[in-house]
């Protein structure tokens, strides 16, 4: 419909084309029969030019969101509108729907298809697999179409919509247990479970700002919780690294490819283990004796390096459990943070008691003392660190910390100081002449 | 009528159903993994049970049409079942050899009529994964890029890391088109920016009607913005120009405080971050290209500088060294020299924790 | 008059007429050194001359008589020379080993009365040297301890590691009396630093006579600090006394803001500092002990710390390892459970660049 | 005089005890000629006693200082007042001056047997060898004494008074070529030169507040340069470190000693080059050939371990010069600061021009930009690095950090960026609906 010359460039290449797969959307869209669509035949067609558009001005033509939803639920949509709703009619509303993945987001064809035979019929057809907080995201209809979509979403599919604005966002997981030999925990299940029990504050917002979780199965982070999550649970043991002493010995002798065969791409020459896995080991706490592999655990900070070098011959330990990190966020405002080192150590084990328990606390902290827009990480970095563990009722070890303060400037409070803090001059003065 | 017999709460749906039946019956008992080729994994289970992973690259901005393609091949080799990973490739997992070799012959010769692949086979190991990357231009209102076309175009060119593995370590290219930075684009290996460089222009005639002004002038994190009057009476915001960093907040908190621009916008190239806590901590990109053009479709500058810093790296590190760790090693005033990109005042820390990046040493390299 | 004649601008004397011969006819040919035995250096030039090093503590206090006894001694073995190192030990030059041996046995038997040594040999090598100290009691207005005598009293027990090398490196200590830090304490590897706990007094009746109150309050880094009047009507100040962190910024400024207090003030100790380029950069130490009472004369709990992180440290770094360096190989979260030492919420940052020293990672020891 | 019990306890142990020393003086002073001493006779005991009633209170018992000095120079005095004159009548007034060491600490007997008749005829007595700064200081004297020492210092020792208060302080240098093999440049010279040069501003405030320099010959910083020093010089080079391979054999067959026997008080073991010098080389730029020892110095940091280590086998190279570094302090008031490097290399020969043009553009620049009482380093942190460098007109170098910013928050200017920040919101609304 529109002349897209730049769009069209995009079609060459090996990676797969956006635009292509556009292309042959619209041409389908163009091909349906006119009840089996309630959203404009061209929207693709109004999308590519208007993106054309922007490409040529170097400018967005998307208006600042309105607030759109459906009944009842504060979070799941984005509302969205052309600023050229004459040239481009189709897209003048263009609302996403964010479709709470199922976790680590395994699919049966059965499920994609009714989304698609639903998005199609109501909505432009395209989408998003996944949007980056993991959701699986439905890209433009029209507000009227929102409730209609939600009724056939929990009607027909039993599945919720996710999050947006100030409350808990979609949570999502690693792999994990499903196919990952590293899980030190059950992700999706402490995933679906935290889902679950925590709907209300996903939908309904109470919170000064958004709130994200997220579960990486192991140090590795295939999910970057630590990076991206309000609250970041990652995987981790108390024990000892179990070694298979005969499958060590297969790496040494070249019969199996070190790191799952990651690098076979390059010759790195032959496994050398002394400096591919020992010389890195950040804290130095590997050594053989002989042909054994040993390990001084205590030392151990857990990084996953030997592990992933020799999958076949070390496991993490089985004491597992999660260590929570805390306060992780992009940018705005004041600059990103990746999250802090909470709580060292916990069990991971249904109900998940205890977690509960810590969220609801740091819920609590954060809902009394944020400001509104003030993330987690950033209400930590007003108040302080030593003030966010009293309040929560944490007890200071220094595995929250990289180093201890190098400034001396110790707040000290009243209540430590004895005497306190009333003094009189004229006593001072009695032994101190002016 | 949508609101009677109302369901909410009702949350995702739960995993298990989706999951094949190998990987039901393998739960938690996996005890190793091989990458056999570019983009096909096993994992071998206690049980002697193995599966076949092949991952295939996806744009993940996809029409119905093309994720039915998907459930037709996912149905025909896969029992119906399909997944995606976390950074938005396809994964179809299959329980022999021989489904392995039909399903990847049936993907390889999987095109669309211009020609792209429609599920490379790639992103596993030692190479370069699918970027990940935001709306852009597509669906969102604060963009300073586009990021589909980016991405595709970042994508195309380092196709052969995506199907091979012959990088010193993985390398995670990220991308997002404002400051909000959706996703983990700070942590990156590369990281691709949209950035504004132009101050919002006040919309005096409508802001008073449409934003909350005291919000507005709060959203600031510098401070920029103080309440001022039109020659109207209006009320009405003004903006210390040069003090604004151009991070859009108050944008985003206003809609008469527009800051896109044609000739302000343009892309930032930070490196050197990660996520994953082996050997090294995780760690924030650096800001290593400040600003490149907007050269819609192909930002053929940012690909250039997205190869010279692959290039480098991929020259210099050692095996299993992340390109952060590579940087920090050989010191960054080398990791300049190698990747001949210009240090430039502009990369130099001069916002809130900066003092804890100046070099307090002698310890240099010419 | 003194006021006639008057001669200005002269700065110091020049510095080779000081040099003994030896020196002068080696000056910038020496090239090596070794160190014979504790506090005895020998240097060689390449003319073949042969510079020996006699090194001594002291009390950098010191009076006329002691710096006679000195001046006696540079005059009977080292023709009139002596000279200071940046650490106020005392260092007698000689350029024969007769002269050196004799001068050894002289200085050996020098004693007070008391028994102290007078001219202890040692301080070179990876030992202790002198711990550099500031005035205390002795001659300032603002000090939260004293210093004299916590360096007599620390020194004493750190006797042995003075006149001995069997440290893993050098171990430097470092002494001041406030905030103000009259050295490099911050960069030490032991530091020993009074502090203050209470909240200036407001002297209300002097303070509009006996300083400029807005000097006072701009002097306060955290904006404690604001106008007020008394019921008098006087002009004084008032303080937001939970928000002041003890800096003693304020009473530099203006004396009727007192804050020292026999309960309040105390000893802090900082620990992993440097400022060698030596193999790591430049470091801050950290605080590791938030707070010691001021123990008179000996300040025995003051002494109990520094053993304690000497003794931990000295079992286990590696030779060549400085202090700092061995606490971040083996992590912080270790460095307390050797040494023992209690880790509480006052030793986690939580002033201006605080972020930057929380853990951003899962990799810690239990 | 008065009891002093505390102090007494301090006469005992080894180390030198300033409490005996102090006694010693005392006796002294008692039996020497009441026409020896222009102050009182008991002014040490007076002193001994007031510091025994400040560990009785736990208080200091001096007085906020003062302005006193001599005419025409605004530092060099510390005024210091007994805050209980009537008990101390001998130190109610006591003051101190910092006398400007010579270079590096050398004395001969005779310039020190003259500093002690006069500070026993005109002061206390009392002194310390020397200050943290680097001065001689006389401890305690009352005002009237003040210039007549001072016409004594420069009539009769042709010596002159050191820095206090808002100007240079008297700049200070680690031993260098005088007697160390690892001198990079000459440190006394430039010391020297530099003091003489700025006596103006260092006897006359017209700084916003302190500025200290300090010269350490090579990166082992024995004067602490750059820990406390607004200015910073660091000797270093800029060629190849000196390999003198015969030498090296000579370590390695353990016939000398490594590191100058600086370890020699405990068994460390055979001396082991690969771990003790390639191993702790922070960029692993060294190896060995064989027996010959190599070095890649384009990687090499010059941090001096190696040079250390093997001192009659290692030298710093010959093109030799300084690194520069600005803006250490102690933590009042927003903390301590390390230097930062600012200029990576520049030679230092006399007459030290380039040295000289670079420290006046940096005080133009602090005098014109810097707030009453705000370190260089302060102002350097309050207007960032980049301002920095353009006001001063040096260029960018990676070299300055650590590393490159984090945050994207640049500060682009208006002349950086095409078409200005003028912008017309009705051409912006012409292209975007509102
Ligand atoms: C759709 C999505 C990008 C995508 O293309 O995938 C997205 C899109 C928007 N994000 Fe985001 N964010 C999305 C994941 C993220 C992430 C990544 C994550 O969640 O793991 C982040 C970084 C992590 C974090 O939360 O800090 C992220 C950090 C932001 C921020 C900055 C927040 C901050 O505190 O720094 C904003 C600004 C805001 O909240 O006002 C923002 C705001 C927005 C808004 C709502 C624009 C705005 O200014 O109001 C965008 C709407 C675009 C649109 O029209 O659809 N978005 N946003 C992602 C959600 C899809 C999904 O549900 O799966
Ligand atoms: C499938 C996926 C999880 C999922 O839930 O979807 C996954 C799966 C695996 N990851 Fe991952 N990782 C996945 C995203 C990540 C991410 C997140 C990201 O990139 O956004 C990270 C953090 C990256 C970072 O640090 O910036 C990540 C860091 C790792 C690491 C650490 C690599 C390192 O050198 O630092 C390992 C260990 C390894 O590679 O040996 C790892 C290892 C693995 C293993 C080998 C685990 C296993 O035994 O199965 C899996 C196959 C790796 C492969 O692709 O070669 N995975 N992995 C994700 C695939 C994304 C993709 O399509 O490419
Ligand atoms: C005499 C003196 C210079 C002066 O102008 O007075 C000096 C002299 C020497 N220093 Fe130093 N240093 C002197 C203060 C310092 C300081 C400053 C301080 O302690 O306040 C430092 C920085 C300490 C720090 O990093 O915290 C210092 C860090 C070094 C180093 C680096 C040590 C390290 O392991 O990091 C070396 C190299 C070495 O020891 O091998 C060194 C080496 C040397 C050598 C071997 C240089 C030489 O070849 O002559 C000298 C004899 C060392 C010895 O004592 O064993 N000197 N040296 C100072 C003696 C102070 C004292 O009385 O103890
Ligand atoms: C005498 C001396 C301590 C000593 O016992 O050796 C000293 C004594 C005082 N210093 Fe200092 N400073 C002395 C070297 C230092 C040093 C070390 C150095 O210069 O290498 C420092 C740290 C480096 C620095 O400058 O940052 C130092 C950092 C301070 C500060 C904190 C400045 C800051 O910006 O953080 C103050 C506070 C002030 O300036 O108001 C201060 C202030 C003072 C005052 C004037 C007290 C005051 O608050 O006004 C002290 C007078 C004591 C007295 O009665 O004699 N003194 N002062 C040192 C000078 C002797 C000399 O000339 O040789
Ligand atoms: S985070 Fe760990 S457990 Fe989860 S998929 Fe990655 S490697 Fe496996
Ligand atoms: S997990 Fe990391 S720290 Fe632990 S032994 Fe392996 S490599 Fe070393
Ligand atoms: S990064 Fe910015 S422009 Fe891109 S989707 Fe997120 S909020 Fe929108
Ligand atoms: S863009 Fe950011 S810095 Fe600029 S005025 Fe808006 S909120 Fe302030
Ligand atoms: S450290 Fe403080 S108390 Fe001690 S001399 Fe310096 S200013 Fe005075
Ligand atoms: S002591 Fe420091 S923090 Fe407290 S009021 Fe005074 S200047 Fe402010
Ligand atoms: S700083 Fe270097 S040149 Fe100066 S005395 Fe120390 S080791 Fe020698
Ligand atoms: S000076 Fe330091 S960096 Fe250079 S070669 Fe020697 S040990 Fe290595």
């Amino acid at each position: 419909k529109h002349a897209i010359p730049d769009l069209e460039e995009l079609e060459n290449g090996p990676w797969p084309s956006f635009v292509a797969d556009a292309k042959q959307e619209a041409l389908h869209r163009r091909k349906l029969a006119g009840n089996r669509m309630l959203i404009e035949r061209d929207v693709v067609e109004d999308m590519l030019g208007q993106l054309q558009d922007s490409f040529d001005d170097g400018e967005t033509h998307w208006k600042h969101g309105g607030i759109v939803g459906v009944f009842g639920y504060g979070g799941g949509i984005i509302g969205r509108y052309s600023d050229q709703p004459e040239k481009y009619p189709s897209i003048a509303h263009f609302h996403t729907i964010r479709v709470n993945q199922p976790a680590s987001k395994f699919y049966n064809t059965d499920f994609l298809r009714t989304i698609c035979d639903l998005w199609e019929y109501r909505g432009s057809g395209l989408m998003n697999l996944h949007g980056s907080t993991g959701d699986l995201v439905l890209l433009g209809t029209t507000t009227e179409q929102l409730e209609p979509i939600f009724f056939e979403l929990t009607h027909v599919l039993g599945q919720d919509i996710g999050g947006s604005g100030s409350n808990l966002r979609t949570p999502s997981c690693c792999i994990g247990k499903a196919r990952c030999e590293f899980a030190c925990y059950d992700t999706q299940d402490l995933c679906y479970e935290l889902t679950k029990y925590y709907q209300d504050e996903l939908h309904r917002p109470a919170f000064p700002y958004k709130f994200k979780i997220k579960f990486d199965g192991c140090p590795n982070g295939c999910v970057a919780s630590i990076a991206r999550s309000d609250m970041s649970f990652i995987g981790t043991w108390r024990d000892n690294i179990r070694i298979d002493q005969k499958a060590v010995k297969a790496y040494l002798s070249g019969e199996v490819e070190p790191n799952g065969s990651a690098h076979q791409g390059r010759d790195w020459g032959k496994f050398d283990i002394q400096k591919e896995v020992l010389g890195l080991c950040p804290t130095k706490c590997m050594y053989l004796e002989g042909n054994e592999l040993k390990i001084d655990n205590q030392e151990c900070t857990r990084c996953m390096h030997c592990i992933n070098v020799m999958p076949m011959a070390l496991k993490p330990g089985i004491d597992n459990g999660v260590s929570i990190l805390l306060g992780a966020k992009a940018p705005i405002l004041a600059g990103a943070q990746m999250a802090t080192l909470i709580v060292p150590f916990m069990k991971a084990e249904p109900p998940y008691d205890s977690i509960k328990d810590f969220i609801e606390k740091v819920w609590e902290f954060w809902i009394e003392e944020g400001k509104n827009r003030e993330r987690l990480g950033e209400l930590m970095q007003r108040i302080g660190l030593p003030k966010f563990l009293a309040t929560i009722g944490l007890r200071p070890v220094p595995q929250m910390v990289k180093n201890p303060r190098e400034n001396p400037y110790i707040l000290w409070q009243e209540k430590d100081v004895p005497g306190g803090w009333s003094r009189d001059i004229d006593a001072y003065r009695s032994r101190h002449k002016s | 009528d949508p609101l009677k017999d109302r369901l909410t709460d009702l949350g995702p749906r739960h995993f298990w159903q989706y999951f094949p039946p190998i990987i039901q019956n393998n739960y938690g008992r996996w005890i190793y993994h091989d990458v056999l080729e570019p983009g096909i994994l096993v994992h071998v289970s206690e049980t002697g049970d193995k599966v076949y992973t092949v991952r295939c690259g996806a744009a993940r901005f996809m029409t119905v049409q093309h994720v039915r393609e998907i459930c037709d091949i996912a149905d025909q080799y896969c029992e119906g079942y399909v997944r995606f990973t976390t950074r938005n490739n396809i994964e179809f997992l299959v329980d022999s050899l021989d489904k392995l070799e039909a399903l990847k012959k049936d993907l390889a010769n999987r095109k669309f009529v211009s020609g792209s692949y429609k599920f490379p086979i790639g992103g596993t190991g030692a190479g370069i994964s699918n970027i990940v990357h935001t709306q852009g231009y597509i669906h969102c209102h604060t963009p300073a890029t586009d990021a589909s076309s980016m991405v595709k175009a970042v994508s195309d060119e380092l196709f052969k890391y995506f199907q091979s593995m012959t990088l010193p370590a993985k390398v995670r290219v990220s991308m997002a088109c404002c400051l909000n930075m959706c996703g983990a684009v700070h942590c990156s290996d590369i990281a691709l920016l949209g950035n504004h460089r132009k101050p919002p222009i006040v919309d005096h005639k409508v802001i008073d009607k449409v934003c909350e002004i005291p919000l507005a002038i709060a959203a600031c994190p510098v401070g920029a913005i103080s309440p001022d009057k039109t020659s109207e009476g209006y009320k009405t915001v003004k903006i210390k120009k040069e003090r604004c960093m151009f991070c859009g907040n108050c944008y985003t908190m206003c809609q008469a405080l527009p800051l896109s621009d044609k000739e302000g916008d343009g892309v930032t190239i930070l490196a050197g971050g990660k996520i994953s806590n082996r050997v090294s901590m995780p760690k924030f990109s650096k800001v290593v290209v400040p600003w490149l053009p907007n050269n819609f479709p192909r930002f053929p500058e940012v690909v250039e500088a997205v190869v010279k810093i692959l290039e480098a790296y991929t020259a210099g590190a050692n095996k299993y060294e992340r390109l952060g760790d590579w940087a920090e090693r050989i010191g960054w005033e080398k990791f300049f020299e190698k990747t001949g990109l210009e240090f430039t005042d502009h990369l130099i820390d001069d916002y809130r924790l900066a003092y804890d990046t100046w070099r307090t040493s002698t310890q240099f390299k010419y």
